[in-house]
């Protein structure tokens, strides 16, 4: 094997440095993140808990029309914003709220997707967050762009694009990975492995030894992590982020973890798979191991959890208090966002809704 | 015979399960159609019943799955392909619009394809953006397509079967808000094929041209324009492709006026050949242009907004009400 | 101020290159656009004149053409990317519907995309099969796209360059057959903008309303029909979506009748619309149905069947013929 | 390393049996072909050389409309059909026309397209060859289920699906690969990697070390050869499509050829490429190297080259009498084949085109 091989190709194992029992292991790649940071971190991972734990929440009292949780998969949510700069981009698909959150957008401007009430919520140039995504792989090409623009502008930005195990079989995954390959584009290409698409399983998606020795096909460096041990993550995507931006090119990184809840709330997970197949991974929960590894370790004191439960308890409150009342939506907003200048045809329709809706009144 | 009151969704899969009986080549399979019984549970039952070979889950890639289906159908089976939703289908609409439209012309009939693509589309369910769109313009008007609307639930069963037997590829458009639309229904009468138009009510005022999602709301408009007076013909074209111009040329002289009723967007759409198609063939029969209601030429809505781009029956009313009646 | 006499492949170009000037935002890739100048060399010199950072080739991909040009433009770039010919645009589709059409909308103004799709399209040139599609009805039927065709040679430049400077996504449809085309222009005079139909020429008698590749032939047919006494008035559309519906329609008013001349397979199609919408508001000045006349509903034929698809002047002269004259 | 990476990753050089002198080597994977099967395959080299010149010389007299030449890369197109069983299928690209003949298709009928009378000309299960394809990469995911299908019904059929260098960018060409290998589909891709998709070379088509590197992110073993030595080719396609039929799955085989001429009659490779680029690979030719290692061998006596002549000669014949008539095309098939039973508005159409010519000859 050649020494091309050996770069591109993902470690043997998945990099794991914080086991289940919260035991820390020397990597021979991989250093430790600084306690500091696995400490902000915990305190992230407390509150995108409870962001899922809350929006499902809210779904059963029917103030959200549909939420995708993320609960089990928080590292990797947190991660993936943690090693970003202000002036990187972060590119969502639907299941990434907690990131989008984490990252400083507004938990009801995040929600408006699946509150119904519009499409996007946030100003994606607010903190640097592309709109959420619905059709699968497709943001990923667009991550591409946004990088290759900032290299043509001399900046050192660099784009952490999302995107789940189903979602690599899409066409425009391996599109967007070559392109970001030729054009050596500042994109780390992060795939949360939650080992299902809908009731799909990993093995009827795909039968590579890993979704990251995809990268060499590409010649992209290709990376595997646990998906639940925060410190690794942060180890194995923080290497990539320094990577990308130094101009090294893409990267492509697979984490490791299990979508624990249903698809969604309207998904009957029960038809496609046995309860016993979740419960070790909630043993391998993310949350808990950082917990009981910061705890041994000393770093963990009572207000730091404190003031993690805190924050995540504020921000449920901002979630149900921001969901309460019946969202304004304007019927004029239909017409008035398509093209900066509405063309003769959608104007005719928006005054014939308006005197429509005159009448309605009247 | 037997009646039995079902939902649209369950006569589709009864469909699909009455196919797969009659003809061990039907094959059905699609993203989540295996175990999950697909997201709308259409294919509910099916792999359980048929086995793995014959209904399974794909890889999450639609180009894939039209394509897949076309090589299937190169070499002796009936595939029966599922679009989770009409927007997934984009993905594969080259496979769509320069294989499974073209082969059978392209070997001059040598190469067949007997194939169906459901197509679960329109509005009217909440769903978020991608969710609800209303991609049969795109198909009608690209040659080599067989496109088909069932609007009933009787329909449902009936086309859904005669477009499995049908010898080349057919769009098979399943209005997803008349899923859980329940009917009485014998499955064993025998419904108009492909390419026949049905007069759902008649009426000599004027005629509601409709399909898919819109018959129903259309039926209802015409009830309610009854109780003011006004008798409405409605026709549900059933199959968009072909187009049954004489069951709808007829309604539209006898009536002398029509109003086209569909949710996609209007411009450049089904809607609006079937206003130029009936107006050039039925001209000096018309008291008043034909009107159409359609959706806006918008993005489909969010859930909140949707009620503004769906046809109501306000709307189709007052497009009736429209038709010049001083004139007559 | 100077003419020169130039063809609209010339024209183009210069019109890339003089936005590229202009703009250093402008970015014009896709396949083969580098060195060669792409395979009609529209994109000749480019490279050599910008740099590889401003006009360069990408891997062979539509759907990774289309979509990194929506990243770029998101993060301040004017993209122009070239399909290499419209057909080869399919596998873009999913990117152009579900985001370069939507994303502004999505975002509400936050995110807009001023990227130009070049589309090289239509037949009469011999072209195997693929290479000859007219794929604009999809684009237009696509709320969020702006849908251009040029058909003169000052059009190409003055289109071209308002495609680029225009704050939203525009569809350019390039009439393949008409990149030979020389005329003596003033690439520096002012031209109607996007949105603009323009009266070609001017007549009484009927309107033929035409847009792209099929102009010059309805102002063949005009010339004809003049010999033999019958004056046409031609509109070219220039814009296909926003669409100008004050030009038409005063022409058609004007004379009273009209037929609408397009390359495309008519059914559901851009042709469709025009018939659709124009009878609608101008009904009561109507004389006769509007015709079509359009392509068949058939896949784009082979090089040696073409000439029946293509609209022709006999044909455009038999529907104006059609227009019912011994009522008038 | 794992076995699994063995398994899957490519030779790390092109297997080659027969360098450009002649000389044969022997290789640790590969045995060399039967000495008559080589023979065979010089007469087939000759012959496929002599379609590519006919054909080009053809575009020039205004015979065919254009022609798309695989020469230089004859040893690729032979070989494709040289491994496959009558029952195999073939699916070709618009530059395969040696492979289909070789297959068994009558010339005149491959030609059609490229002639402009009609799409395809060949009945596609005559000699199981699919239709030439055009949107690249497309023709991929069919051929997976045109084997998937023959799986199905229990017959042992392998299809060899081939592409060129550009369309592996394409997202068809991922969906097929893993199509493929999920289904265990008894593909063999085939790409003939000729440095070029149209002006673009490899470089900038993909940064990966090989492009049977891909094989691996599908769980598709990869293997490279060299594209001019008709041995390596016979064996490593051999070995690929024995596998597929085995059940083992879809295989990978990269060619490193060289288009030798410019993309099309149309192209003007001068633009893009120096002479010099070219001219090593003259001395690359496939057939002068098998001639010379036969020669050598004492396999290749006056008779054998002289009957590959005779028949090169022959079908050179063939092309040059059978596009010699203008073909008779008939304005009915536009609406004949559309549909099994053409549409009210088809045979609306149609009359309408009948009633115009009987006008026009009137
Ligand atoms: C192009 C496209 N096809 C189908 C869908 C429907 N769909 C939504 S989510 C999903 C599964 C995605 O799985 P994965 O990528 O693993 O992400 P996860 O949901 O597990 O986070 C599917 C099939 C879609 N959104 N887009
Ligand atoms: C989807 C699609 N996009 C673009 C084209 C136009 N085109 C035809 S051949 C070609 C280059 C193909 O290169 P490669 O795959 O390496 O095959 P080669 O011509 O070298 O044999 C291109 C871009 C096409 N036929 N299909
Ligand atoms: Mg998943
Ligand atoms: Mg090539």
């Amino acid at each position: 094997m050649t020494t091309v091989e050996e770069r591109l190709l993902p470690s043997a194992e998945p990099v794991r440095l914080i086991d289940q029992d919260g035991v820390f292991h020397d990597h021979p790649s991989y250093l430790k993140p600084a306690s500091d940071l696995l400490v902000d971190g915990y305190a992230q991972l407390v509150k995108g808990r409870r962001i899922n734990d809350q929006a499902s929440a809210l779904v059963r009292q029917g103030r959200l029309a549909v939420y995708p949780s993320s609960h089990g998969q928080e590292a990797c949510q947190i991660a993936a914003t943690m090693v970003l700069r202000d002036g990187d981009w972060l590119f969502p698909t639907y299941r990434d709220i907690v990131s989008i959150v984490s990252r400083g957008v507004d938990p009801i401007e995040a929600l408006t997707l699946l509150r119904g009430d519009w499409h996007c919520g946030y100003d994606p140039y607010e903190r640097n967050v592309a709109p959420q995504t619905t059709p699968l792989a497709t943001q990923l090409i667009h991550a591409v762009g946004v990088a290759h623009a900032a290299r043509l502008k001399g900046e050192d930005t660099v784009v952490v694009a999302m995107c789940g195990d189903g979602a690599t079989s899409e066409g425009d995954f391996h599109e967007a990975l070559n392109f970001a390959a030729v054009f050596k584009a500042p994109v780390v290409f992060f795939i949360q492995n939650n080992e299902y698409a809908i009731s799909v399983p990993l093995a009827k998606q795909s039968v590579a030894p890993s979704l990251a020795h995809k990268g060499i096909g590409y010649g992209v460096p290709g990376e595997q992590a646990d998906g639940n041990d925060l410190a690794g993550l942060l180890a194995v995507l923080g290497q990539a982020v320094e990577k990308a931006r130094a101009g090294e090119g893409p990267q492509l990184v697979e984490a490791h973890t299990y979508r624990v809840q249903a698809h969604t709330n309207a998904d009957d997970a029960g038809r496609y798979r046995h309860e016993d197949e979740v419960t070790p991974w909630l043993d391998r929960d993310p949350i808990k191991r950082l917990e009981a590894y910061l705890t041994q370790e000393g770093l963990l004191d009572d207000a730091v959890k404190q003031r993690a439960e805190e924050d995540a308890a504020q921000v449920a409150t901002a979630l149900r208090d921001g969901l309460m009342p019946e969202p304004v939506v304007d019927p004029a907003d239909l017409f008035e966002h398509l093209y900066t200048e509405p063309t003769p045809q959608l104007k005719e329709q928006a005054a014939f809704l308006r005197d429509e809706l005159a009448r309605e009144e009247a | 015979m037997t009646h039995v009151k079902i939902t649209m969704a369950q006569a589709l899969n009864q469909a699909l399960r009455d196919a797969m009986k009659a003809d061990d080549t039907v094959l059905v399979f699609g993203e989540d159609v295996g175990a999950l019984g697909g997201v709308f549970r259409i294919t509910d039952g099916l792999t359980a019943e048929f086995g793995e070979d014959r209904c399974f889950d794909t890889p999450l890639a639609e180009s894939g799955i039209v394509g897949m289906a076309v090589g299937l159908a190169m070499n002796g089976m009936r595939p029966v392909v599922e679009m989770q939703f009409d927007a997934f289908g984009y993905p594969a609409f080259e496979q769509i619009v320069s294989h499974v439209a073209k082969m059978r012309n392209r070997t001059r009939g040598k190469i067949t394809l007997p194939m169906v693509i459901r197509m679960p589309y329109a509005g009217g369910i909440g769903g978020v953006e991608h969710h609800c769109d209303s991609s049969e313009s795109y198909y009608a008007h690209t040659p080599g397509l067989t496109v088909v609307a069932p609007a009933t639930v009787a329909d449902a069963y009936t086309l859904l079967r005669k477009a499995i037997e049908f010898p080349d590829p057919v769009v098979f458009m399943e209005p997803k808000k008349l899923y859980w639309a329940k009917e009485e229904v014998d499955l064993t009468e025998s419904q108009p094929g492909i390419g026949t138009a049905v007069v759902r009510r008649d009426g000599a005022d004027a005629t509601l041209i409709a399909y898919g999602p819109t018959v129903p709301v259309a039926l209802e408009a015409a009830e309610v324009a009854a109780a003011e007076g006004r008798q409405l013909t409605v026709v549900d074209l059933r199959s968009i492709v072909p187009f049954d111009d004489v069951t709808v040329c007829a309604a539209v002289r006898r009536t002398g006026r029509a109003v086209v009723v569909a949710e996609a967007s209007g411009f450049a759409s089904v809607s609006s050949e079937i206003v130029a198609r009936v107006t050039e063939r039925c001209f000096h029969s018309l008291a008043a242009p034909i009107r159409r209601v359609t959706g806006f030429d918008i993005p489909y809505p969010p859930p909140k907004l949707e009620k503004h781009q769906l046809p109501g029956v306000d709307r189709i009313l007052d497009a009736v009400d429209d038709l010049q009646w001083e004139d007559s």
